[in-house]
Protein backbone atom coordinates (compact mmCIF):
# COMPACT_ATOMS: atom_id res chain seq x y z
CA UNK A 1 0.00 0.00 0.00
CA UNK A 2 2.76 2.43 0.90
CA UNK A 3 5.90 1.60 -1.26
CA UNK A 4 6.00 4.67 -2.72
CA UNK A 5 5.35 3.10 -5.82
CA UNK A 6 1.67 4.26 -6.66
CA UNK A 7 0.00 0.92 -7.49
CA UNK A 8 -1.57 0.83 -11.23
CA UNK A 9 -5.33 -0.22 -10.31
CA UNK A 10 -8.21 1.86 -12.06
CA UNK A 11 -10.28 2.43 -9.41
CA UNK A 12 -8.72 2.58 -6.07
CA UNK A 13 -8.79 4.38 -2.43
CA UNK A 14 -6.13 4.21 0.19
CA UNK A 15 -5.69 5.47 3.44
CA UNK A 16 -1.42 5.98 5.14
CA UNK A 17 0.71 7.81 7.25
CA UNK A 18 3.16 8.87 4.49
CA UNK A 19 3.18 11.63 2.43
CA UNK A 20 2.88 10.57 -1.56
CA UNK A 21 3.34 12.18 -4.84
CA UNK A 22 0.51 13.15 -5.86
CA UNK A 23 1.72 14.06 -10.02
CA UNK A 24 2.57 9.95 -9.66
CA UNK A 25 -0.46 8.64 -8.47
CA UNK A 26 -2.37 10.67 -11.43
CA UNK A 27 0.17 9.55 -14.13
CA UNK A 28 0.07 5.93 -12.94
CA UNK A 29 -3.85 5.90 -13.54
CA UNK A 30 -3.57 7.12 -17.55
CA UNK A 31 0.11 5.55 -17.99
CA UNK A 32 -0.02 3.45 -21.22
CA UNK A 33 -3.69 4.58 -21.87
CA UNK A 34 -5.16 6.66 -25.03
CA UNK A 35 -8.84 6.11 -24.48
CA UNK A 36 -8.62 9.01 -21.99
CA UNK A 37 -9.53 12.53 -23.10
CA UNK A 38 -9.74 14.82 -19.41
CA UNK A 39 -8.12 13.96 -16.08
CA UNK A 40 -9.14 16.22 -13.16
CA UNK A 41 -7.18 16.21 -10.02
CA UNK A 42 -7.93 17.50 -6.81
CA UNK A 43 -5.01 18.40 -4.04
CA UNK A 44 -5.71 19.40 -1.05
CA UNK A 45 -2.90 20.96 1.24
CA UNK A 46 -2.69 21.77 4.95
CA UNK A 47 -2.14 25.57 4.70
CA UNK A 48 0.00 27.67 7.68
CA UNK A 49 -2.72 29.97 8.76
CA UNK A 50 -2.99 31.81 11.87
CA UNK A 51 -5.33 32.02 14.72
CA UNK A 52 -5.48 34.55 17.32
CA UNK A 53 -2.23 35.51 16.33
CA UNK A 54 -0.77 31.82 16.58
CA UNK A 55 0.59 29.93 13.51
CA UNK A 56 -0.65 26.54 12.63
CA UNK A 57 2.40 23.94 13.40
CA UNK A 58 0.40 20.85 12.46
CA UNK A 59 -2.51 19.03 11.58
CA UNK A 60 -2.78 16.06 13.37
CA UNK A 61 -5.30 13.56 11.37
CA UNK A 62 -7.15 10.98 13.18
CA UNK A 63 -9.41 8.49 11.29
CA UNK A 64 -11.38 5.19 11.63
CA UNK A 65 -8.85 2.25 10.36
CA UNK A 66 -11.18 -0.35 8.16
CA UNK A 67 -14.04 2.34 7.58
CA UNK A 68 -12.04 5.33 6.72
CA UNK A 69 -11.27 2.54 3.31
CA UNK A 70 -15.16 0.91 3.28
CA UNK A 71 -16.49 4.70 2.77
CA UNK A 72 -13.88 6.26 0.68
CA UNK A 73 -14.64 2.99 -1.36
CA UNK A 74 -18.27 3.36 -0.93
CA UNK A 75 -18.00 7.13 -2.20
CA UNK A 76 -16.08 6.02 -5.40
CA UNK A 77 -18.48 3.47 -6.39
CA UNK A 78 -21.27 6.08 -6.17
CA UNK A 79 -19.05 8.20 -8.30
CA UNK A 80 -19.20 5.84 -10.62
CA UNK A 81 -23.14 4.97 -11.27
CA UNK A 82 -22.86 8.48 -11.74
CA UNK A 83 -19.94 9.35 -14.43
CA UNK A 84 -18.85 7.86 -17.33
CA UNK A 85 -15.17 7.38 -15.64
CA UNK A 86 -12.13 5.11 -16.87
CA UNK A 87 -10.41 5.24 -13.64
CA UNK A 88 -10.15 7.28 -10.43
CA UNK A 89 -8.11 7.17 -7.68
CA UNK A 90 -8.73 8.64 -4.06
CA UNK A 91 -5.75 8.98 -1.34
CA UNK A 92 -6.36 10.42 2.18
CA UNK A 93 -3.76 10.54 4.65
CA UNK A 94 -3.74 10.55 8.30
CA UNK A 95 -1.71 11.61 11.21
CA UNK A 96 0.84 14.51 11.63
CA UNK A 97 0.76 16.78 8.44
CA UNK A 98 2.79 20.32 8.73
CA UNK A 99 1.49 23.00 6.37
CA UNK A 100 2.54 22.64 2.77
CA UNK A 101 2.01 18.98 2.55
CA UNK A 102 -0.64 16.67 0.96
CA UNK A 103 -3.61 15.82 3.12
CA UNK A 104 -5.86 14.64 0.26
CA UNK A 105 -5.72 13.63 -3.18
CA UNK A 106 -8.72 13.25 -5.82
CA UNK A 107 -8.04 11.69 -8.99
CA UNK A 108 -10.62 11.32 -12.48
CA UNK A 109 -10.21 10.09 -15.33
CA UNK A 110 -12.96 10.58 -18.46
CA UNK A 111 -13.60 10.39 -21.75
CA UNK A 112 -14.84 14.18 -20.99
CA UNK A 113 -14.11 16.76 -19.10
CA UNK A 114 -17.32 17.52 -17.39
CA UNK A 115 -17.43 14.03 -16.10
CA UNK A 116 -13.63 14.57 -14.97
CA UNK A 117 -15.09 17.57 -13.28
CA UNK A 118 -18.01 16.78 -11.42
CA UNK A 119 -17.14 13.41 -10.54
CA UNK A 120 -13.82 14.83 -8.72
CA UNK A 121 -16.11 17.39 -7.26
CA UNK A 122 -18.11 15.31 -5.88
CA UNK A 123 -15.64 12.75 -4.72
CA UNK A 124 -14.37 15.86 -2.63
CA UNK A 125 -17.81 16.68 -1.76
CA UNK A 126 -18.61 13.59 0.08
CA UNK A 127 -15.40 12.73 1.33
CA UNK A 128 -15.58 15.76 3.46
CA UNK A 129 -18.43 15.02 4.63
CA UNK A 130 -19.23 11.33 4.99
CA UNK A 131 -14.97 9.97 5.14
CA UNK A 132 -14.45 9.40 8.91
CA UNK A 133 -11.66 11.59 9.16
CA UNK A 134 -10.90 14.30 12.01
CA UNK A 135 -8.84 17.28 12.30
CA UNK A 136 -6.81 18.61 15.34
CA UNK A 137 -5.02 21.61 14.96
CA UNK A 138 -1.82 21.93 16.47
CA UNK A 139 -0.75 25.33 17.87
CA UNK A 140 1.54 26.33 19.93
CA UNK A 141 0.34 26.75 23.55
CA UNK A 142 -2.94 25.33 22.58
CA UNK A 143 -4.47 21.48 23.27
CA UNK A 144 -7.80 22.27 24.73
CA UNK A 145 -10.92 20.18 22.93
CA UNK A 146 -10.86 23.72 20.98
CA UNK A 147 -8.24 22.50 18.72
CA UNK A 148 -10.66 19.90 17.12
CA UNK A 149 -11.76 21.56 13.61
CA UNK A 150 -15.18 22.06 13.86
CA UNK A 151 -17.35 20.98 10.38
CA UNK A 152 -18.52 23.35 8.45
CA UNK A 153 -22.29 23.90 7.24
CA UNK A 154 -20.59 24.83 3.61
CA UNK A 155 -19.53 20.85 3.61
CA UNK A 156 -22.68 19.75 4.08
CA UNK A 157 -24.13 22.53 1.93
CA UNK A 158 -21.34 21.16 -0.90
CA UNK A 159 -21.96 17.65 -0.22
CA UNK A 160 -26.44 17.87 -0.64
CA UNK A 161 -25.97 19.28 -4.02
CA UNK A 162 -25.77 16.03 -5.10
CA UNK A 163 -29.01 14.63 -4.17
CA UNK A 164 -29.50 11.55 -1.92
CA UNK A 165 -27.38 11.44 1.34
CA UNK A 166 -24.89 8.06 1.08
CA UNK A 167 -25.53 7.17 4.85
CA UNK B 1 -21.12 -4.82 21.61
CA UNK B 2 -18.00 -3.00 21.04
CA UNK B 3 -17.81 0.73 21.25
CA UNK B 4 -15.70 2.73 19.12
CA UNK B 5 -14.73 6.51 20.15
CA UNK B 6 -12.84 9.22 17.86
CA UNK B 7 -11.77 12.78 18.05
CA UNK B 8 -12.89 14.82 21.29
CA UNK B 9 -15.64 12.22 21.80
CA UNK B 10 -12.51 9.59 22.96
CA UNK B 11 -10.54 12.52 24.37
CA UNK B 12 -13.81 13.36 26.86
CA UNK B 13 -14.77 9.18 27.71
CA UNK B 14 -10.64 8.70 28.20
CA UNK B 15 -10.45 5.63 25.93
CA UNK B 16 -10.77 4.56 22.53
CA UNK B 17 -13.07 1.71 22.52
CA UNK B 18 -14.82 -0.62 25.22
CA UNK B 19 -16.72 -3.52 25.61
CA UNK B 20 -20.25 -3.34 26.63
CA UNK B 21 -22.82 -5.37 27.21
CA UNK B 22 -26.54 -3.68 25.68
CA UNK B 23 -29.17 -3.85 28.14
CA UNK B 24 -32.97 -5.03 27.61
CA UNK B 25 -34.27 -2.24 26.09
CA UNK B 26 -31.16 -0.18 24.58
CA UNK B 27 -32.47 -1.08 20.94
CA UNK B 28 -31.36 1.97 19.14
CA UNK B 29 -28.44 4.07 18.95
CA UNK B 30 -29.83 6.72 20.17
CA UNK B 31 -30.74 4.56 23.20
CA UNK B 32 -27.53 3.53 23.46
CA UNK B 33 -25.97 7.06 23.47
CA UNK B 34 -28.22 8.13 25.95
CA UNK B 35 -27.61 4.72 28.84
CA UNK B 36 -23.60 5.85 28.18
CA UNK B 37 -23.96 9.64 28.68
CA UNK B 38 -26.00 8.22 32.04
CA UNK B 39 -22.93 6.58 33.47
CA UNK B 40 -21.87 10.01 33.98
CA UNK B 41 -17.68 10.95 34.52
CA UNK B 42 -16.17 11.29 31.07
CA UNK B 43 -19.33 9.50 29.04
CA UNK B 44 -21.93 12.36 30.68
CA UNK B 45 -19.39 15.16 29.12
CA UNK B 46 -19.41 13.47 25.52
CA UNK B 47 -22.44 13.01 25.19
CA UNK B 48 -23.85 16.27 26.79
CA UNK B 49 -25.14 17.82 23.76
CA UNK B 50 -26.27 14.49 21.30
CA UNK B 51 -27.34 16.21 18.73
CA UNK B 52 -23.88 17.01 17.31
CA UNK B 53 -22.61 13.02 18.26
CA UNK B 54 -22.59 10.90 14.61
CA UNK B 55 -22.32 7.34 14.96
CA UNK B 56 -21.08 4.14 12.67
CA UNK B 57 -22.66 0.73 13.40
CA UNK B 58 -20.25 -1.96 11.87
CA UNK B 59 -18.46 0.72 9.89
CA UNK B 60 -21.73 2.27 8.40
CA UNK B 61 -23.19 5.65 9.01
CA UNK B 62 -26.73 5.62 10.44
CA UNK B 63 -29.25 7.61 12.18
CA UNK B 64 -29.69 7.72 15.92
CA UNK B 65 -32.92 5.91 15.45
CA UNK B 66 -31.13 3.10 13.18
CA UNK B 67 -31.85 -0.28 15.39
CA UNK B 68 -28.27 -2.30 17.38
CA UNK B 69 -29.60 -5.34 15.83
CA UNK B 70 -27.13 -7.73 15.99
CA UNK B 71 -24.00 -5.36 15.07
CA UNK B 72 -20.73 -5.98 16.42
CA UNK B 73 -19.65 -2.21 16.37
CA UNK B 74 -20.72 0.76 16.72
CA UNK B 75 -18.31 3.73 16.81
CA UNK B 76 -19.64 7.39 18.58
CA UNK B 77 -17.91 10.89 16.64
CA UNK B 78 -18.29 14.22 15.72
CA UNK B 79 -19.26 15.83 12.31
CA UNK B 80 -16.32 14.72 10.53
CA UNK B 81 -13.42 17.26 8.96
CA UNK B 82 -11.47 15.06 6.72
CA UNK B 83 -10.64 16.06 2.73
CA UNK C 1 8.80 30.17 -22.52
CA UNK C 2 9.85 26.21 -23.37
CA UNK C 3 13.00 25.21 -22.33
CA UNK C 4 11.54 22.45 -20.24
CA UNK C 5 11.90 23.65 -16.98
CA UNK C 6 8.25 25.19 -16.12
CA UNK C 7 8.61 29.34 -15.30
CA UNK C 8 7.39 29.83 -11.55
CA UNK C 9 5.38 32.54 -12.04
CA UNK C 10 2.15 32.76 -9.97
CA UNK C 11 0.06 33.69 -13.05
CA UNK C 12 0.67 32.35 -16.16
CA UNK C 13 -0.09 31.44 -19.89
CA UNK C 14 1.89 29.70 -22.55
CA UNK C 15 1.25 28.74 -25.97
CA UNK C 16 3.66 25.76 -27.61
CA UNK C 17 4.49 23.14 -29.63
CA UNK C 18 6.52 20.60 -27.62
CA UNK C 19 5.01 18.20 -24.79
CA UNK C 20 5.19 19.31 -21.38
CA UNK C 21 4.96 17.91 -18.01
CA UNK C 22 1.41 18.22 -16.51
CA UNK C 23 3.22 17.39 -12.99
CA UNK C 24 6.06 19.81 -13.25
CA UNK C 25 3.78 22.69 -14.04
CA UNK C 26 1.51 22.11 -11.36
CA UNK C 27 4.40 21.45 -8.91
CA UNK C 28 6.34 24.88 -10.09
CA UNK C 29 3.01 26.55 -9.03
CA UNK C 30 2.77 25.55 -5.15
CA UNK C 31 6.47 24.70 -4.73
CA UNK C 32 7.93 26.46 -1.43
CA UNK C 33 4.37 27.71 -0.64
CA UNK C 34 2.31 26.75 2.57
CA UNK C 35 -0.51 29.42 2.00
CA UNK C 36 -2.36 27.18 -0.76
CA UNK C 37 -5.17 25.28 0.21
CA UNK C 38 -6.64 23.37 -2.68
CA UNK C 39 -5.15 22.66 -6.17
CA UNK C 40 -7.38 21.76 -9.39
CA UNK C 41 -5.25 20.24 -12.53
CA UNK C 42 -7.08 19.58 -15.85
CA UNK C 43 -5.53 18.06 -18.38
CA UNK C 44 -7.19 17.41 -21.71
CA UNK C 45 -5.82 14.79 -23.90
CA UNK C 46 -5.78 13.51 -27.04
CA UNK C 47 -7.92 10.40 -27.81
CA UNK C 48 -7.19 6.92 -30.21
CA UNK C 49 -10.78 7.43 -31.09
CA UNK C 50 -12.32 5.76 -33.97
CA UNK C 51 -14.44 6.96 -37.07
CA UNK C 52 -16.10 5.01 -39.22
CA UNK C 53 -13.78 2.65 -38.70
CA UNK C 54 -11.23 4.47 -38.92
CA UNK C 55 -8.80 5.24 -36.21
CA UNK C 56 -7.40 8.54 -35.31
CA UNK C 57 -3.80 9.41 -36.00
CA UNK C 58 -3.54 12.15 -34.67
CA UNK C 59 -4.28 15.68 -34.61
CA UNK C 60 -3.42 19.14 -36.03
CA UNK C 61 -3.78 21.89 -33.68
CA UNK C 62 -3.93 24.78 -35.47
CA UNK C 63 -3.93 28.85 -33.62
CA UNK C 64 -3.62 32.75 -34.55
CA UNK C 65 -0.04 33.32 -32.80
CA UNK C 66 -0.12 36.18 -30.83
CA UNK C 67 -4.30 36.45 -30.06
CA UNK C 68 -3.87 33.19 -28.57
CA UNK C 69 -1.75 34.22 -25.76
CA UNK C 70 -3.65 37.25 -25.51
CA UNK C 71 -7.03 35.97 -25.38
CA UNK C 72 -5.67 33.00 -22.62
CA UNK C 73 -4.35 35.79 -20.60
CA UNK C 74 -7.89 37.54 -21.08
CA UNK C 75 -9.71 34.52 -19.80
CA UNK C 76 -7.29 34.31 -16.88
CA UNK C 77 -7.84 37.97 -15.93
CA UNK C 78 -11.69 36.89 -15.88
CA UNK C 79 -11.21 33.87 -13.65
CA UNK C 80 -9.03 35.85 -11.11
CA UNK C 81 -11.72 38.81 -11.24
CA UNK C 82 -14.06 36.21 -10.52
CA UNK C 83 -12.69 33.48 -7.60
CA UNK C 84 -9.88 34.31 -5.26
CA UNK C 85 -7.01 32.76 -6.77
CA UNK C 86 -3.09 32.64 -5.42
CA UNK C 87 -1.75 30.85 -8.64
CA UNK C 88 -2.72 29.41 -12.05
CA UNK C 89 -1.65 28.32 -15.08
CA UNK C 90 -2.61 27.44 -18.87
CA UNK C 91 -0.47 25.75 -21.03
CA UNK C 92 -2.13 24.77 -24.77
CA UNK C 93 0.05 23.07 -27.25
CA UNK C 94 -0.32 23.43 -31.08
CA UNK C 95 1.62 21.86 -33.85
CA UNK C 96 0.30 17.61 -34.69
CA UNK C 97 -0.14 16.16 -31.34
CA UNK C 98 -0.20 11.99 -31.25
CA UNK C 99 -3.11 9.86 -28.99
CA UNK C 100 -2.19 9.67 -25.18
CA UNK C 101 -0.20 12.97 -25.60
CA UNK C 102 -1.53 16.09 -23.55
CA UNK C 103 -3.24 19.31 -25.48
CA UNK C 104 -3.86 21.51 -22.30
CA UNK C 105 -3.36 22.46 -19.27
CA UNK C 106 -5.16 24.57 -16.48
CA UNK C 107 -4.25 24.48 -12.62
CA UNK C 108 -5.58 26.64 -10.33
CA UNK C 109 -5.10 27.26 -6.48
CA UNK C 110 -6.94 28.77 -4.02
CA UNK C 111 -7.00 28.80 0.01
CA UNK C 112 -10.52 26.90 -0.64
CA UNK C 113 -11.25 23.61 -3.16
CA UNK C 114 -14.78 25.41 -4.29
CA UNK C 115 -13.00 28.25 -6.04
CA UNK C 116 -10.03 25.94 -7.37
CA UNK C 117 -12.84 23.76 -9.28
CA UNK C 118 -14.89 26.59 -10.14
CA UNK C 119 -11.97 28.58 -11.44
CA UNK C 120 -10.44 25.64 -13.64
CA UNK C 121 -13.61 24.29 -14.97
CA UNK C 122 -14.54 28.42 -16.19
CA UNK C 123 -11.41 28.37 -17.50
CA UNK C 124 -11.51 25.36 -19.64
CA UNK C 125 -14.83 26.18 -20.57
CA UNK C 126 -13.88 29.48 -22.03
CA UNK C 127 -10.70 27.94 -23.83
CA UNK C 128 -13.12 26.01 -25.86
CA UNK C 129 -15.42 28.78 -26.65
CA UNK C 130 -13.08 31.93 -27.14
CA UNK C 131 -9.18 30.70 -27.30
CA UNK C 132 -8.33 30.73 -31.37
CA UNK C 133 -7.31 26.94 -31.75
CA UNK C 134 -8.61 24.70 -34.36
CA UNK C 135 -8.07 21.26 -34.61
CA UNK C 136 -8.13 18.84 -37.54
CA UNK C 137 -8.53 15.11 -37.72
CA UNK C 138 -5.65 13.27 -39.22
CA UNK C 139 -7.01 9.71 -39.93
CA UNK C 140 -5.58 7.67 -42.56
CA UNK C 141 -7.24 8.14 -46.15
CA UNK C 142 -9.10 11.22 -45.12
CA UNK C 143 -7.37 14.96 -46.17
CA UNK C 144 -10.72 16.89 -47.06
CA UNK C 145 -12.68 19.56 -45.13
CA UNK C 146 -14.57 17.18 -43.31
CA UNK C 147 -11.18 16.43 -41.03
CA UNK C 148 -11.73 19.63 -39.19
CA UNK C 149 -13.69 19.09 -35.91
CA UNK C 150 -16.71 20.61 -35.47
CA UNK C 151 -17.31 23.07 -32.86
CA UNK C 152 -20.08 21.63 -30.31
CA UNK C 153 -23.68 23.29 -29.11
CA UNK C 154 -22.23 21.71 -25.98
CA UNK C 155 -19.19 23.59 -25.69
CA UNK C 156 -21.02 26.56 -25.73
CA UNK C 157 -24.00 25.83 -23.36
CA UNK C 158 -20.94 24.95 -20.93
CA UNK C 159 -19.09 28.37 -21.79
CA UNK C 160 -22.68 30.25 -21.54
CA UNK C 161 -23.18 29.20 -17.81
CA UNK C 162 -20.65 31.50 -16.55
CA UNK C 163 -23.08 34.80 -17.64
CA UNK C 164 -21.48 37.45 -19.99
CA UNK C 165 -19.58 35.86 -22.71
CA UNK C 166 -16.12 37.64 -23.00
CA UNK C 167 -15.58 38.64 -26.49
CA UNK D 1 -5.65 46.44 -44.31
CA UNK D 2 -4.32 42.85 -43.44
CA UNK D 3 -6.84 39.56 -43.51
CA UNK D 4 -5.37 36.50 -41.70
CA UNK D 5 -7.88 33.25 -42.65
CA UNK D 6 -7.53 30.28 -39.66
CA UNK D 7 -8.59 25.95 -40.53
CA UNK D 8 -10.95 25.61 -43.28
CA UNK D 9 -11.53 29.05 -44.08
CA UNK D 10 -7.43 29.64 -44.62
CA UNK D 11 -7.93 26.26 -46.74
CA UNK D 12 -10.84 27.41 -48.73
CA UNK D 13 -9.36 30.98 -49.34
CA UNK D 14 -5.85 29.40 -50.34
CA UNK D 15 -4.01 31.82 -48.63
CA UNK D 16 -3.37 32.47 -44.62
CA UNK D 17 -3.33 36.13 -45.29
CA UNK D 18 -3.42 39.34 -47.58
CA UNK D 19 -3.33 42.87 -47.50
CA UNK D 20 -6.42 44.59 -48.99
CA UNK D 21 -7.49 48.19 -49.63
CA UNK D 22 -10.75 48.14 -47.86
CA UNK D 23 -13.33 49.84 -50.01
CA UNK D 24 -15.22 53.17 -49.26
CA UNK D 25 -18.84 52.10 -48.17
CA UNK D 26 -17.21 48.93 -46.08
CA UNK D 27 -17.41 49.91 -42.62
CA UNK D 28 -18.48 46.56 -40.62
CA UNK D 29 -17.40 43.23 -40.18
CA UNK D 30 -19.83 41.61 -42.28
CA UNK D 31 -19.58 43.94 -44.52
CA UNK D 32 -16.12 43.19 -45.10
CA UNK D 33 -16.97 39.59 -45.18
CA UNK D 34 -19.73 40.00 -48.13
CA UNK D 35 -17.32 41.93 -50.11
CA UNK D 36 -14.92 39.31 -49.80
CA UNK D 37 -17.21 36.95 -50.72
CA UNK D 38 -18.04 38.76 -53.41
CA UNK D 39 -14.70 38.15 -54.94
CA UNK D 40 -15.58 34.66 -56.03
CA UNK D 41 -13.66 31.62 -56.13
CA UNK D 42 -11.90 30.49 -52.73
CA UNK D 43 -13.37 33.66 -51.32
CA UNK D 44 -16.85 32.97 -52.30
CA UNK D 45 -16.37 29.14 -51.17
CA UNK D 46 -15.01 30.57 -47.64
CA UNK D 47 -17.51 32.61 -46.96
CA UNK D 48 -21.03 30.52 -48.75
CA UNK D 49 -22.26 30.70 -45.32
CA UNK D 50 -21.38 34.06 -43.02
CA UNK D 51 -23.34 32.66 -39.99
CA UNK D 52 -20.47 30.07 -39.21
CA UNK D 53 -17.89 32.23 -39.60
CA UNK D 54 -16.28 34.31 -37.05
CA UNK D 55 -13.87 37.17 -36.49
CA UNK D 56 -11.28 38.96 -34.47
CA UNK D 57 -10.46 42.97 -34.73
CA UNK D 58 -6.98 43.56 -33.77
CA UNK D 59 -7.05 40.31 -32.02
CA UNK D 60 -10.15 40.50 -30.25
CA UNK D 61 -13.42 38.75 -30.87
CA UNK D 62 -16.17 40.85 -32.26
CA UNK D 63 -19.79 40.39 -33.47
CA UNK D 64 -20.68 40.82 -37.20
CA UNK D 65 -22.11 44.71 -37.11
CA UNK D 66 -18.57 45.78 -35.10
CA UNK D 67 -17.20 48.63 -37.54
CA UNK D 68 -14.14 48.41 -38.88
CA UNK D 69 -12.59 51.31 -37.78
CA UNK D 70 -9.42 52.16 -37.51
CA UNK D 71 -8.09 48.19 -36.97
CA UNK D 72 -5.24 47.29 -38.64
CA UNK D 73 -5.87 43.27 -38.59
CA UNK D 74 -8.59 41.35 -39.13
CA UNK D 75 -9.13 37.56 -38.87
CA UNK D 76 -11.53 35.49 -40.16
CA UNK D 77 -12.41 31.38 -38.95
CA UNK D 78 -14.70 29.09 -37.81
CA UNK D 79 -15.97 28.45 -34.07
CA UNK D 80 -12.53 27.70 -32.15
CA UNK D 81 -12.19 23.98 -31.44
CA UNK D 82 -9.17 24.21 -28.83
CA UNK D 83 -8.72 22.49 -25.56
Amino acid sequence: MSDGLPASETFSVRVQAEPFDAAAEAAALTEGRTDIGAIVTFTGLCRADVKDGVPLAALHLEHYPGMAEEEMRRILDEARARWPLQGARVVHRFGRIVPGEVIVLVVTASPHRGAAFSAAEFLMDWLKTNAPFWKKEERPGRTDDGAWVEAKDADDTAAERWGKALG
Amino acid sequence: MKVLYFAWLRERVGRAEEEIEVPAGITTVADLAGWLKAKGGGHAYAFENPAVVRAALDRRHVKPDAPLGDAREIAFFPPMTGG
